[in-house]
């Protein structure tokens, strides 16, 4: 089963609010506007099962356009004007701006940032991973190597951006990978708006890496792809979780044939237990899956899984109430829609597992079950 | 025939500058505008050529008419196609475009496009240091230069009716005499019908055949250049002579006569 | 030898796009002395605009391409007409402004209609690479070569013999002063932002060929100002030029700076070489000088 | 020895040759004028008095001390000043704003003590709003001394123009044409200012006019430029005889109208 | 310098000292006197989440007069303010993190870095004006970023540093209403700084650059040194800015200080007025509040119809851009003119026509 659907008995206590900030609009639109919808449509999803711990929830959240100032401004409102217990945010330039003023403000933040960074108890105690870090990503991915590779030592290069989410994976890939007897023999930065990577992957040639793991957005990716394609370089390509995903294959076209990706979240087309409320939530608004993709589910998974922590909390009036109750979560499991988390007081990083998948004839084929390293 | 009628002019909706300010220029004739600074001359000219929209000023009263046609509601672009061309106070050349594209450009809105260069040719004849200077940047020309330009400009656009503003300012003895035989040759050859607004009233009535003087947003005196010439006002305020011939700067007393305007 | 050709090409091609958007200001700044910061959505727009009558409507991409172009130039005339006409006779920054809020408008404009996934061209160019020897390019960035060094030719004649060409040219140094001469600033500004909308959007229709469309390619537009800069500000052989210098510059530091420092030089390198450039060059390569007498 | 000497200046742009090889000498305290057809070099000799322009060959001495090379802000704090041909007041500053400028160089409040305004800023402020006083009193501006600039009339902005440029106090005066486009006069008005201007503070002048009665009455000294180079140099009287200077510059009859 | 509140009659001065006065009116001194103090008191009778806002804007503002310095006294167009802010925050937290000094030693030695990195990339203005030197300036934000995202060890690099609130003796500024003092306080210095500046010589020379450098080179101002000190007097406040932002979101990250940032002070001082200071506090409440107003105005239009959701938010871009046009087209000289005729209209008020 999933998290907060029963029926709660009793009377209700009360609304709790949850904030929610999207990028609609922004930067990162293409993407965040599915994972918005998800986290929208699981709490309305909800609202039709009755109370949750004997409250009514609500999740309140807008726009803010991927521009950090504005999500300051933004929280500020959730936390002072509509007196949210618990934040859902979204990219990893908001998320570290704001770590610190949840701490302070003492309030549980889930967002769609999975930076090794936000594991570090100290300096963001308020913030929780609900997908395996993209340093465990990489790890889980330079681990399948490893054990998947054919005949000598496997080489490996990293293609990433300058950015805090960028650079998050590199230093643990790097250490991992030389612990794991994979060899890293070349770095590139290739920028996330970057029309050409021809240099990059010509410098990269030279070197003559096995694979190269891909911690991109899709537009770079698919830029990275079509120029290996053009220069005819015969290295295996592995994208981390945000340049994996439906919105890759057409920008790619057939570049992007044999690519594999992290997979943090089911596909919507993938048939598993956890797609059931889904479906009927579609059902209700007269849609299918067909509408929906993979970062709606990731969306609502996210959402899923802070109202667990309310479910669970003592006091869910209050972040640090939900923050206990978070902490409580167990072995939580999405029916198939993403790895199970285990939350503790000293832990906030749910997993760390992956799954990955290929690009066969134009579409994702999942081809592990949920790995870790 | 160009005729302003009791025009009343505001700028920013608040300065009254022309206070009913009444004129004609005839047809075929040279008028010459004179009077002090701030009078309200410029702003006369640019009420004509419909320049004045543009520096948030407007005809709040009175109207202007060319041939019995209606202009003051016009635009700038379409007066100039009605024929009436202001050479601008402050030269205003394009400071980028070289002498010869200033004169290309001053026949903007000309249709017969074949005969410009031969008009260039005509320019170039009237000012032949321009010819020199046909393709270096109008910027870099020295101020009495840049006034040759301005002045082509206007031939090359071939209005009916010239307003000029101030032409002189700034050019040598020699060149004022010149420029001034060459408005009266435009005159007299193209019978361009030219209203010219001078601070050196001698030149400019030495050519003019009617004159008028504003002070202050109106017309304080008007006729015949033999009229104004023998006024007293005139004589001492405009040609700086006193009644004891021309005086001479060194003996200037602190004491000034006051204008009656008689 | 055939990776330093590799990246002169590279360099070259990619630059030509830069070199395409990067007109757009030109024209734009040509006639009003203005930069207009919209340029990015007015690409943005155009692209759209194409995209949607290929997709939804199966126009074949020929006519779809000129009906897109009509419609760019329409829309340049439209929100000169509404957004820009006031500024005529304000100070330029009052209108470099107003194009900061037009870039607002245009793209919640975007977002309403198109909303924000990544859409895709149907192929129109050849995914097969063109191979020179061991050099290879795709076949978009060869169209985009082609289509710069045609406008270079159209515009450079446009501006220096034609009509409205100097017109243009007198507007941008005295508005008031052309006004005299019987030029319609309006009409000037309105053709202006009309070309300028018309060359954005086929600098945007070739981008959305490489990377597909979606709202951030508007970011072109503020990567290029350094290109028209460059070049001068008010030169259409030097948004040329200078497209392709920063297009070079970029892919030699990618290809020989950026494996000694750890990579990322390629964004930044423009940037201090431009200034280097600059501290020479006042007005970029081609720039038309301020000219001050006194 | 004059107060400037002018020392064999050549200047050029490009092709152009502005000024060719110019030799004279300005003395102290006399009121000396420039005059040449337009675009005779009369400007461009301004410009590299007060350093503007920089001379291709040649020297400037003034007070006998070689200015060729220093800048021009370097040159305003040794007593040059100077009024510009086309008005270039700071047009959106008050009258007052505008003259206190011109004692830039003769003031010394920097950025602290201005930002925070303490005594001495404020005492300093003071002093020299005073000398500005005087010269609005010179030349009978007190009532637009608040009004910005840039909406007075052509007129009062040449006065303006040419205050600004007493308020430094200047030793040496330099006037690009300040009586373009004005009246009979305002003309008598002006020159009755740089009369006693002179008078009263034996300032050295060097004017550029090209009204001849104003010249020929104004000054003790005229240098005539023709195509940059100097073809006359001398009295009034002299240079009104001068066969040369006729044929360039002043034309052969000075009729009168009237 | 445009004074908004001014008044040109009712009073006779005596002396040039008091003629000299920023406010020479005693009514309107004492109006000053009444305004301040109600910004001082306002955080007692309002919400966590208003007082919070005004923080914002009062930072915004701090930065906002700062590039007006530069910008509209002084004439030279800068879209690097957002680097320059970056600067601030990081010495801010660098000097507190990394060196443990104390928060009252590092913001104004923040101001001081950013005004020494400030005279540094205004070094191009030797040469280069207008649109060619706001490039150069973007050249600035672009590399001063790239050394911050690069310098790991110092800055922590991409990841950014997190930073605490002041404090003094055992009193944090944790709470919304003391670090809205803290900011009132910095800002007034800022004003009342800037105020004296523009009547008195150095900043006179600012606008004389401005307005005609080559006159003003005549009048004896080194415009070089005049420009240079406008960059760094300018950096100094936008430095200060950063480090009060810093300390106040507890965070610095490269990405906090884009080239949007940049773009924004420009618009707060357009909107606001050029070359006022008051316009620059206008200007940067109004671009600050102007989001957040339209949040609240699609909240409830969304309440209303939920379906138009996406088009709404759409809408608000649209109305932000339309805005911002729309204002610059009936007040081109921004919010500080149209205070001052508001004042206008009131002053003559009830006798006007
Ligand atoms: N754009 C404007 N806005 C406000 N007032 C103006 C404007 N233009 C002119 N004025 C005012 O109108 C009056 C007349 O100005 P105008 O330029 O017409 O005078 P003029 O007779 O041409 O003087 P001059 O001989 O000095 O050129 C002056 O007092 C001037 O201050
Ligand atoms: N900065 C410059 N660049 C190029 N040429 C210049 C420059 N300054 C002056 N000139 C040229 O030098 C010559 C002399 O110009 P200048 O302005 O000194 O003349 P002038 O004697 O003051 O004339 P006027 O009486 O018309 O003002 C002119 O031919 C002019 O074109
Ligand atoms: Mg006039
Ligand atoms: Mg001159």
């Amino acid at each position: 089963g999933c998290s907060g659907g029963e029926k709660a008995s009793g009377d209700e206590k009360g609304t709790i609010k949850i904030g929610g900030l999207f990028d609609l609009t922004g930067g990162t639109g293409d993407v965040g506007t599915p994972y918005a919808e998800g986290e929208k449509a699981y709490f309305e999803h909800l609202a039709t099962k009755g109370l949750v711990n004997g409250y009514k929830l609500e999740l309140i959240g807008d726009d803010y356009a991927y521009k950090i100032p504005e999500a300051q401004k933004l929280y500020q409102k959730l936390k002072s004007k509509d007196k949210v217990a618990g934040v859902l945010g979204w990219g990893t330039g908001d998320t570290e701006a704001l770590r610190s003023l949840v701490a302070n403000d003492k309030l549980p933040y889930i967002s769609a940032s999975y930076s090794e960074n936000l594991k570090n108890l100290e300096e963001s105690p308020y913030n929780f991973l609900v997908a395996a870090t993209y340093s465990d990503q990489a790890r889980s991915a330079i681990k399948w190597i490893k054990d998947n590779h054919k005949g000598g030592t496997p080489t490996l290069a990293l293609i990433y951006n300058d950015t805090a989410f960028g650079k998050s994976p590199i230093e643990d890939a790097k250490a991992f990978a030389a612990e794991n007897g994979v060899e890293v023999v070349d770095e590139q930065i290739v920028e996330l708006s970057a029309l050409d990577a021809t240099s990059q992957l010509l410098n990269m040639e030279k070197k003559n890496p096995d694979y190269a793991i891909i911690q991109q957005t899709w537009g770079a990716t698919a830029t990275i792809l079509k120029d290996a394609k053009k220069l005819d370089i015969d290295t295996k390509f592995i994208g981390l979780n945000w340049a994996t995903g439906e919105g890759l294959l057409p920008i790619a076209g057939e570049a992007a044939e044999g690519f594999i990706g992290v997979v943090t979240h089911a596909f919507p087309y993938e048939d598993l237990e956890g797609m059931a409320d889904i479906k009927e939530y579609l059902e209700s608004k007269g849609k299918t899956i067909d509408d929906i993709n993979q970062k709606f589910v990731q969306g609502w998974v996210a959402a899923s899984i802070m109202v667990e922590g309310v479910k669970l909390a003592d006091d869910p009036t209050t972040g640090e109430g939900i923050r206990k109750g978070l902490e409580k979560i167990s072995n939580l499991e999405f029916g198939g829609l993403a790895a199970p988390i285990t939350f503790t007081a000293d832990n906030h990083a749910g997993t760390n597992q992956i799954r990955l998948a290929e690009v066969k004839n134009g579409k994702w084929e999942v081809f592990t079950d949920y790995i870790g390293y | 025939m160009l005729t302003l009628n009791n025009v009343e002019v505001v700028y920013d909706r608040v300065i009254l500058v022309l206070k009913g300010l009444s004129m004609e220029v005839p047809k075929g004739k040279i008028v010459a505008l004179l009077g002090s600074n701030g009078a309200g001359k410029t702003t006369t000219l640019k009420a004509i050529s419909g320049l004045l929209k543009s520096e948030n000023g407007e005809v709040t009263d009175g109207f202007i008419e060319l041939n019995d046609e209606r202009i003051d509601t016009n635009g700038a672009d379409v007066i100039v196609k009605k024929g009436i061309f202001q050479c601008m106070e402050g030269r205003r050349v394009f400071e980028h475009l070289t002498v010869e594209d200033n004169l290309i450009a001053g026949a903007h809105t000309r249709k017969d496009r074949k005969n410009i260069k031969g008009d260039i040719q005509k320019v170039y004849h009237y000012f032949p240091k321009l010819e020199m200077l046909k393709n270096r940047q109008a910027g870099y020309l020295s101020g009495g230069e840049q006034q040759m330009l301005a002045i082509g400009r206007g031939i090359m656009a071939k209005p009916s009716v010239l307003l000029l503003d101030e032409p002189s300012l700034g050019l040598a003895p020699l060149l004022v005499k010149e420029i001034f035989g060459i408005i009266k040759k435009i005159n007299e050859e193209e019978g361009t019908t030219i209203l010219v607004v001078e601070q050196n009233a001698k030149v400019a009535l030495s050519i003019a055949h009617y004159g008028y003087i504003m002070e202050n947003g109106r017309v304080v005196m008007e006729g015949s250049v033999d009229k104004l010439l023998s006024n007293q006002d005139v004589r001492e305020f405009y040609l700086g002579v006193s009644s004891k011939g021309a005086k001479n700067y060194k003996d200037i007393k602190s004491y000034k006569r006051r204008k009656r305007w008689l | 030898m055939t990776f330093f050709l590799q990246m002169l090409v590279t360099g070259i091609v990619v630059g030509s796009v830069y070199a395409l958007v990067a007109l757009g200001f030109v024209l734009i700044y040509k006639s009003s002395d203005a930069i207009n910061f919209a340029q990015g959505e007015f690409l943005l727009v155009g692209t759209y605009v194409c995209l949607t009558l290929i997709t939804a409507y199966n126009i074949p991409f020929l006519p779809a391409l000129l009906i897109a172009l009509l419609f760019s130039a329409i829309l340049g005339f439209v929100i000169e007409r509404i957004v820009l006409r006031p500024f005529i006779g304000e100070p330029v920054i009052s209108m470099i402004m107003a194009t900061i809020g037009l870039s607002s408008v245009l793209a919640g404009v975007v977002h309403i209609i198109w909303g924000h996934e990544t859409r895709v061209f149907p192929k129109i160019f050849s995914e097969q690479p063109v191979k020179f020897g061991e050099v290879v390019v795709a076949p978009v960035y060869l169209w985009s070569l082609g289509i710069v060094v045609v406008m270079l030719l159209i515009f450079t004649l446009f501006f220096k013999y034609s009509k409205l060409g100097i017109a243009m040219r007198a507007t941008a140094d005295d508005q008031q002063a052309a006004m005299s001469m019987g030029i319609s600033v309006k009409t000037i500004f309105a053709v202006s932002w009309a070309i300028a909308a018309i060359v954005s959007a086929v600098g945007g229709i070739l981008l959305g060929n490489i990377n597909g469309v979606n709202a951030s390619l508007s970011a072109i537009g503020l990567k290029v100002l350094p290109v028209a800069i460059l070049g001068g500000l008010d030169s259409i052989p030097g948004a040329i030029v200078g497209g392709l210098i920063i297009g070079i510059i970029e892919s030699m530091t990618g290809g020989y700076l950026d494996p000694l420092v750890g990579g990322g030089m390629k964004e930044v390198m423009p940037f201090i070489l431009l200034v280097f450039i600059l501290m020479f060059k006042p007005y970029g390569l081609f720039g038309k000088k301020e000219i001050e007498r006194v | 020895m004059g107060i400037l000497e002018i020392k064999d200046i050549t200047l050029r742009f490009g092709g152009v040759t502005a000024l060719n090889q110019v030799t004279y000498e300005v003395k102290e305290g006399e009121i000396f004028s420039l005059i040449g057809p337009n675009g005779a070099g009369k400007t461009s000799m301004l410009n590299c008095i007060s350093g503007l322009y920089r001379p291709t060959s040649g020297a400037i001495c003034y007070k006998g001390e070689d200015i060729t090379q220093l800048k021009p802000h370097k040159r305003a704090g040794m007593g040059i000043a100077r009024a510009f041909q086309n008005i270039e007041l700071f047009p959106h500053l008050s009258v007052l704003d505008n003259l206190m400028l011109g004692r830039h160089a003769r003031m010394k409040t920097g950025l602290l003590s201005g930002g925070f305004y303490w005594g001495k800023a404020q005492k300093e402020e003071i002093e020299h709003r005073e000398k500005v006083e005087e010269v609005i009193d010179f030349l009978e501006i007190e009532d637009i001394r608040n009004t910005p600039v840039g909406r007075l009339s052509y007129g009062l902005q040449k006065r303006v123009e040419v205050g600004r440029a007493l308020a430094l106090e200047p030793e040496l005066l330099l006037l690009d044409e300040p009586m373009a486009g004005m009246n009979s006069e305002e003309k008598e008005d002006m020159a009755r200012y740089i009369i006693d201007i002179h008078a009263e503070k034996q300032t050295t002048i060097i004017l550029i006019e090209h009204d001849m009665r104003v010249v020929m009455d104004l000054s003790d000294h005229i240098a005539v430029l023709d195509f940059g180079k100097l073809i006359g140099y001398g009295t009034p009287n002299e240079i009104q005889n001068n066969q040369q200077v006729i044929n360039a510059y002043l034309g052969e009859d000075e009729e009168q109208v009237g | 310098m445009r004074n908004p509140f001014v008044m040109d009659c009712g009073e006779f001065h005596v002396n040039y000292k008091q003629d000299m006065n920023i406010w020479k009116i005693t009514r309107v001194r004492m109006r000053i006197y009444a305004i301040v103090l109600l910004f001082a008191i306002f955080p007692l009778i309002s919400s966590d989440y208003i007082v919070g806002l005004a923080t914002l804007c009062g930072i915004a503002a701090i930065g906002a007069i700062g590039l007006n310095i530069l910008t509209g006294f002084t004439g030279q167009i800068s879209i690097g303010v957002g680097a320059f802010l970056g600067v601030g925050g990081y010495t801010s937290a660098i000097l507190t993190v990394k060196l443990g000094l104390s928060f009252w030693i590092a913001m104004p030695t923040a101001g001081l870095i950013t005004a020494l990195v400030g005279a540094l990339f205004g070094i191009p203005s030797l040469r280069l004006k207008g649109l060619y030197l706001a490039i150069a300036t973007l050249a600035a934000q672009v590399i001063i970023l790239f050394v911050i995202s690069r310098w790991d060890s110092l800055t922590g690099g991409t990841a950014g540093m997190v930073l605490s609130r002041p404090s003094v003796g055992g009193f944090m500024f944790a709470s919304e209403t003391s670090y809205y003092y803290l900011m009132f306080i910095v800002l007034l210095i800022t004003t009342v700084f800037t105020l004296n500046l523009f009547r008195s010589r150095v900043g006179r020379a600012f606008i004389a650059v401005r307005d005609r450098d080559i006159a003003a080179e005549v009048m004896g101002i080194d415009i070089f040194k005049y420009k240079v000190l406008a960059f760094s007097i300018s950096s100094f406040f936008v430095g200060i800015a950063g480090a009060l932002l810093g300390h106040y979101t507890m965070i610095v990250s490269p990405e906090l200080y884009s080239i949007t940032v940049s773009i924004e002070f420009l618009a707060m001082i357009l909107v606001g007025g050029l070359g006022s200071v008051f316009g620059s506090i206008y200007g940067a409440i109004f671009i600050t509040l102007l989001p957040v107003f339209l949040r609240g105005g699609i909240e409830v239009l969304s309440g209303v119809m939920p379906d138009l959701a996406n088009v709404l938010v759409g809408l608000k871009e649209v109305v932000f851009g339309l805005v911002i046009i729309l204002f610059l087209i009936y007040e081109p000289e921004g919010l500080a003119k149209m205070w001052k005729n508001i004042k206008d209209y009131f002053k003559l008020w009830p006798y006007s026509y």
